[in-house]
């Protein structure tokens, strides 16, 4: 399996977090979707890394996951928040920056 | 010595107008200003004699105006012949006029006093100026000021609706005229290249101003005389200018500032040689001037009015006599009537400030009470109505010879018809005031007996009635070579006319013979013409409030409303438009990221071209 | 046909189904076992990336650590409501045909672009080349990661701390 | 010549004062107006001294400096002025000076009140004296900005009509609060500017992009074409600062609702350089462009006379007259202009100068009566000679030398510009200005005597109104003082505008 294999792949998932991420209503949700995106890039980096011969793209990769994981918390911590405070995990029901 | 007679009422004029103390004191200040007015007429005289013996014009200029080549314009004076005894005039009439204000105007406050004076000063300055004027700027200086002068005065009683609303009157319709005599003189300069009248003088009598377009040029400054000297149908000012006090009438409205269009085109009797067609204009404008303000004197029954119309008319006789070609005549006929209008004025002032109204049917058997107002005024009217032996006589039995002369038998005509109605209508005050029983019994306002006026009004009145007898005796006697022989049967026929008409109103008024009312009657329509003043007050304001004002109202509705409005409307729209894109703004994140996508798309999409 | 070949596809369907059931399920509990999923799958396609630290840490933090975390939360916040979340979708025309487009272009670019056909030796074993990375070239960044993994777990609890 | 920058320290000066005012103001309300008048007296010394010691046999620029900014880019800060600029940099020192004694009772925030204002000051001065035309452009913005504020906060709102055609327009738009017409001002200013800027950078490229200076500018022959484009664009520019019809509707509303001493400034200077830019960088640096484009100047300079004055007459709110009848004169300056005779030339600049002293006393003067009567309805004022006689004096001579009375400085202005016209290459321009003139007549009379000279109102808001007093009058005297000196001196400012109009009209070829 060549290279293209892999990014095609990351692609298709890529794509398919985006769509999760535009189209879900609620915000944990929308989460799982930037998950999913995340997940694809990493993807990518260990594929070029793989076949570049270079071990940077899995470092990058370490450090990818571990700010994911920050994000997860602290995206979280906001849902909850919100939920506290509008009674609402759905993204479309904050809009405080209408135009 | 001209310089002393131009700086002279400046000075006090400075003077009263910047010191405000001395001015507020009243008659302190109005001493000043008599003063002044004394030494200018002493300058005036020296002037006078000094152009006499030189034999020679006088005239020294400085740079007002300058530009690349030096001088654009300049100023300065030229005493000749013609403003050297015109100054005369001005002088010696201001000078009386200011001595008997201070009789007529002592009930008023002195800060009104010095006021006065202060506008006297100026008036004697800029009428000065426009006479000694060497050249058109300096006359456009002048004559704009007098007529400031002219409008300060007329509302000086400016509490007075009437006063304020005839002083904006008078300033508008002789601006009209202004705007004319200005385009006249900017074209001439084009034309010729020069604002000097004696440089203009030189041209013209070496043939070298061009005739093409000329003729447009002479009736742009025509335009302005009409204006100043109340030519028909800008005449509509100068009666309600009697609003202004008495001995402003006198001086302004009489004697000299409306005379300065006569004046003018004396002046430039050379240029408007050239421009017979338009010489024909002013001969038949000024006899028709002249007679229907002769019959409008007939129907008015304030005295000032009377006199106001029949200072008109005179004016009219003078402007014919320029439009006949006989443009010295018109200027002695300025002379003479300078003092003898003066004089009826005075004395009319004598009168209403006896009386203390202008009405004459309020008036009435005066002649005991005032014996010594009801001589002069009597000289002043023998003369104005042409009578021998009296200064007017002479004056325009000259004028009619020149225009019979001219070949203008329609003016001419008109000019007697006038001269008879003249004799009428001032015989016609005459009676009503001095003589019959007064028909309204109420007439006396004061309170008190009406009397003979104090020195300083009667001093004035006998110099006058002593210069219009001296002049008309001593012509009489030193026949000046005239331009023109006047044909032998015109002095009696003039004499003749003048008689009739004074017959005719003694009949009427004095004796009742005739009916007054009978006779108007018999005039006709004529007398409802006239009871309306030929409508040419209303036909002005028709032109100022329907036309004038309706396109002010158009234009200031389009301003606002289209101009402005469709500045608004590309406003508003960009503000709906601000509106309208603020709506995709949803604040739904997700939206955001949509667009963000797209975008994205957009790019790549881009790339994969470029690829 | 080789090993390697089925066991790609095996992953590839594996990944793109659990993703697909990610976004569409209606139950966000069964979307976040669906992500599990798709996250283990992921796994899967770095050890045949011969990354088999990468492997480990994705099992080990994404499919355990985060996962369980987002259960939790969703946990915590259907209590503190008291009703099921709902989890439906919207604009779903909008957001598949951009996606779909953008999938489009991206593997249209892919097929254009000249990519290596073969994995090139990494000389070591990978997971002591990413030791050795960490420790030297990125050291930096390590340490601050550490920072900011401290920062934000502290900032976690602070946000989502009880009301007072 | 002395070693002194005089003409920075003219500009500057106002601006130091400022800072000064700024850092030490705060509720000193004394220290604040003393001030102020510190910086604008030493701006009006720097400005008398230059009078005097300009060397008008050697005309040209004078009392050169030069402090290079940007060398790379040619920028430098280059400040010389010549006869015209000199004249003008009079004007708004005797303007400057009388707008700080007119603002002495200014109540709110007069600390900002006044530093903004000598900002503005410090804008014009520089634009009059900078040679460098990047410099010209930043002191040009300097000269526009600080007015969105002063008429935003201290301005006064007017009635509002939203009615009429387009009705909705307005009503949307805000017409008649101060906030609509500051807004209106600025934005319809800075719209100008960026014709300006775009101009200068074309010429600047065009001319190689070695320099912003004037003087090298001057001697760059550009091409006809580019020329073309570049005076539309300066003409639009500086036009919509000086009024052009149709860009002219800020201007009514701008100085009806600016305070005294801004409507001054505005209508006194600011205007000015607006046809100052015209004259200065439409005619100076693009000779062929302006023979080209005279006609369309000159035409719409008439609309500008007749247009203004019969829109003035149909105002009723006092400080509209004012502002129309600036619409109607500066007709009278863009007309001078476009004539390209020497009379005409000498006869817009001087009535720039004219129409700033007398406009600048017309609205010093609406100010006090409107401060006193809290009234700007013309109609329902009247008789106020008798209670205000200084006022109604004062207002008399500025309404006076409006319509254009000799002995005033409008006169000669006037009287200038016809004979400029009549000898132009369009003659028939000659009308609608006289005719202009004579409508000033008819709408200024009818104001002065409406409010001052007329029958007493009865209204009892109006009665034992007092008139100006103390420092009101010094503005006042200035003012009056000015117009009727350079009436009857008209040589005064004459001769150095000659020694600048003539060089710039042999560059023209037209003289």
């Amino acid at each position: 399996m060549g290279l293209s294999a892999y990014l095609a792949l990351a692609a298709v998932i890529f794509s398919i977090g985006l769509f999760g991420v535009m189209t879900r209503r609620n915000a944990v949700g929308i989460l799982l979707g930037i998950e999913l995106m995340l997940n694809a890039v990493n993807i990518n980096l260990v594929a070029f890394s793989r076949f570049h011969g270079d071990v940077t793209g899995m470092v990058l990769t370490v450090f990818a996951i571990c700010i994911t994981v920050a994000e997860v918390a602290l995206g979280l911590a906001i849902v909850i928040l919100l939920f506290r405070t509008r009674r609402t995990a759905m993204a479309d029901h904050v809009d405080w920056l209408k135009g | 010595m001209m310089l002393t007679v131009l700086l002279t009422p400046i000075t006090v004029f400075l003077l009263l107008a910047l010191v405000a103390p001395l001015r507020r004191s009243g008659r302190p200040a109005a001493f000043i200003s008599i003063l002044g007015a004394l030494g200018t007429f002493g300058a005036a005289v020296q002037t006078w004699v000094l152009v006499d013996r030189l034999d020679a014009p006088i005239q020294r200029v400085w740079t007002w105006l300058p530009d690349s080549q030096g001088a654009l314009a300049t100023v300065g004076y030229l005493a000749d012949e013609q403003s050297a005894i015109m100054i005369l005039l001005v002088t010696l009439v201001s000078l009386l006029v200011q001595i008997y204000s201070l009789g007529y105007l002592s009930d008023e406050p002195a800060p009104a006093i010095g006021r006065y004076y202060v506008y006297q000063s100026l008036f004697a300055f800029s009428m000065l100026g426009l006479v000694l004027a060497p050249n058109l700027v300096q006359l456009f200086i002048c004559w704009e000021l007098v007529g400031l002068c002219s409008y300060l005065l007329i509302g000086f009683w400016y509490k007075k609706p009437s006063a304020s609303r005839a002083a904006v009157k008078a300033f508008w319709t002789t601006k009209a005229g202004d705007v004319g005599l200005l385009i006249g003189i900017v074209l001439l300069w084009r034309h010729t290249g020069t604002f000097d009248f004696g440089e203009l003088q030189q041209m013209a009598g070496a043939g070298l101003v061009g005739v093409d377009g000329l003729a447009l040029i002479t009736f742009c400054i025509y335009l302005g005389a009409a204006g100043k000297s109340a030519q028909f149908p800008l005449h509509i000012w100068l009666p309600d200018a009697m609003e202004g006090p008495t001995p402003v009438s006198a001086l302004i409205h009489a004697a000299t500032m409306v005379t300065a269009g006569v004046y003018l085109l004396v002046r430039m009797a050379f240029l408007f040689a050239l421009t017979p067609d338009v010489l024909l204009l002013v001969a038949w404008v000024g006899a028709g001037t002249a007679l229907m303000a002769a019959i409008l004197a007939c129907a008015q029954n304030d005295i000032k009015r009377v006199l106001a119309y029949s200072t008109v008319s005179q004016l009219g006789y003078m402007m014919t006599a320029i439009g006949a070609g006989f443009a010295s005549a018109g200027f002695f006929h300025l002379l003479t009537h300078g003092v003898f209008k003066a004089l009826l004025f005075l004395g009319a002032g004598a009168v209403i400030h006896a009386v203390g109204t202008n009405d004459i049917t309020h008036m009435g058997g005066l002649a005991r009470r005032m014996p010594q107002t009801m001589i002069v005024f009597l000289v002043g009217t023998l003369s104005l109505a042409g009578v021998p032996l009296f200064a007017g006589f002479l004056s325009k039995e000259e004028i009619l010879a020149g225009v019979w002369a001219g070949g203008l038998t329609g003016p001419f005509v008109m000019l007697l018809m006038g001269a008879f109605l003249t004799a009428f209508y001032m015989f016609r005050v005459v009676f009503l005031t001095f003589f019959v029983k007064p028909a309204h019994a109420s007439g006396h306002g004061h309170g008190h007996a009406p009397h003979d006026a104090p020195m300083t009004m009667g001093l004035p009145l006998w110099v006058l009635a002593a210069a219009s007898m001296t002049i008309g005796i001593y012509f009489m006697l030193h026949h000046p070579a005239e331009a023109v022989e006047a044909p032998g049967w015109l002095a009696p026929v003039a004499t003749g006319v003048a008689l009739g008409g004074i017959a005719l109103a003694w009949a009427t008024f004095q004796r009742q013979i005739i009916n007054a009312e009978s006779l108007a009657r018999a005039t006709g329509p004529l007398r409802t013409v006239a009871a309306h003043g030929f409508w040419v007050d209303e036909a002005f304001v028709a032109v100022y409030r329907g036309i004038l004002m309706t396109l002010a109202a158009l234009v200031g509705w389009v301003d606002r409303y289209i101009v402005d409005g469709v500045l608004n409307v590309i406003s508003a729209w960009t503000v709906s438009g601000g509106d309208g894109l603020r709506r995709i703004q949803t604040g739904k994140v997700q939206d955001y990221v949509l667009a963000v996508g797209a975008g994205v798309v957009a790019i790549l999409w881009w790339l994969r071209g470029t690829m | 046909m080789t090993l390697e070949v089925v066991g790609f596809w095996v992953l590839a369907v594996l990944l793109v189904g659990s993703a697909l059931a990610v976004v569409l399920t209606k139950n966000l509990f069964h979307s976040v076992l669906w992500l599990a999923l798709a996250l283990t799958g992921t796994a899967g396609i770095f050890l045949m990336l011969e990354a088999e630290f990468l492997a480990g840490v994705q099992i080990l933090l994404y499919a355990g650590g985060v996962v369980t975390v987002v259960v939790f939360a969703i946990v915590v916040t259907e209590r503190l409501v008291g009703t099921r979340l709902a989890h439906t979708s919207r604009r779903v025309l909008a957001g598949g045909a951009v996606a779909a487009v953008f999938l489009g272009v991206m593997l249209d670019i892919l097929a254009r672009a000249p990519l290596a056909p073969v994995m090139v030796p990494m000389g070591a074993d990978p997971t002591k080349l990413i030791g050795m990375a960490l420790m030297t070239r990125f050291l930096l960044p390590f340490e601050l990661l550490a920072v900011l993994l401290l920062v934000s777990l502290l900032a976690a609890s602070y946000l989502a701390r009880p009301e007072e | 010549m002395t070693g002194w920058p005089v003409l920075s320290i003219l500009a500057w000066a106002p601006f130091a004062s400022a800072l000064l005012i700024m850092g030490l103001g705060r509720s000193r309300p004394g220290f604040v107006r003393w001030t102020a008048l510190l910086g604008t007296s030493v701006s009006m010394a720097c400005a008398l001294w230059l009078y005097a010691n300009y060397d008008l046999a050697a005309a040209g620029f004078q009392f050169y400096e030069e402090l290079p900014l940007v060398p790379s880019m040619g920028i430098s800060y280059q400040l010389a002025i010549d006869g015209m600029s000199l004249v003008m940099v009079l004007l708004t020192a005797i303007i400057i000076l009388a707008g700080v004694f007119a603002s002495w009772t200014v109540k709110t925030r007069d600390q900002e009140f006044y530093a903004l204002l000598l900002l503005l000051v410090t804008g014009v001065f520089g634009v009059f004296v900078s040679l460098d035309l990047f410099v010209f452009f930043l002191f040009y913005e300097i000269a526009v900005l600080p007015m969105y504020l002063l008429i935003g906060i201290w301005g006064s709102s007017g009635e509002v009509r939203p009615q009429g055609l387009f009705g909705w327009a307005f009503g949307r738009t805000g017409v008649g609060t101060k906030e609509y017409a500051a807004m209106k001002l600025t934005l319809y200013l800075l719209f100008g500017s960026a014709f300006i800027l775009v101009g200068m950078l074309a010429l600047y490229v065009a001319a190689g992009s070695t320099s912003f200076s004037l003087l090298a500018l001057e001697a760059v022959e550009f091409d006809p074409g580019l020329q073309s484009w570049v005076f539309l664009a300066f003409y639009i520019g500086f036009g919509i600062l000086a009024a052009i019809f149709p860009f002219h509707t800020w201007s009514p509303d701008g100085h009806a609702s600016a305070p005294t001493a801004v409507s001054m400034l505005h209508a006194g200077v600011l205007m000015k350089l607006g046809a100052y830019g015209v004259v200065r960088l439409g005619m100076g640096l693009l000779p062929e462009a302006t023979q080209q484009w005279a006609w369309l100047v000159g035409t719409i300079a008439c609309i500008n006379i007749v247009y203004g004055a019969l829109s003035a007459m149909a105002q009723k709110d006092l400080k509209y007259v004012i502002a129309y009848s600036s619409v109607s004169h500066m007709g009278i300056v863009m007309l001078g202009a476009a004539t390209l005779t020497e009379s005409g030339l000498n006869g817009a600049v001087f009535q720039m100068f004219a129409h700033g002293i007398m406009t600048g006393l017309f609205f010093a003067l609406v100010g006090l009566v409107y401060e006193k009567a809290h009234s700007r309805d013309i109609f329902s004022m009247g008789g106020f000679a008798t209670m205000m006689p200084g006022i109604a004096v004062a207002f008399t001579i500025g309404g006076l030398s409006s319509l254009g009375l000799p002995a005033t400085a409008g006169f000669v202005a006037e009287f200038l510009t016809f004979l400029g016209a009549w000898s132009s290459a369009h003659s028939w321009w000659l009308f609608p200005a006289v005719i202009g003139a004579f409508l000033t007549s008819l709408y200024v009379l009818r104001v002065v005597r409406a409010i001052f000279w007329g029958p007493k109102s009865t209204d009892p808001h109006f009665q034992n109104l007092p008139d100006a007093q103390g420092t009101e009058w010094v503005a006042i005297v200035i003012l009056v003082g000015a117009l009727v000196l350079f009436g009857v001196l008209p040589g005064l400012a004459l001769t150095p505008i000659d020694v600048s109009t003539v060089p710039l009209l042999m560059r023209l070829g037209v003289l």
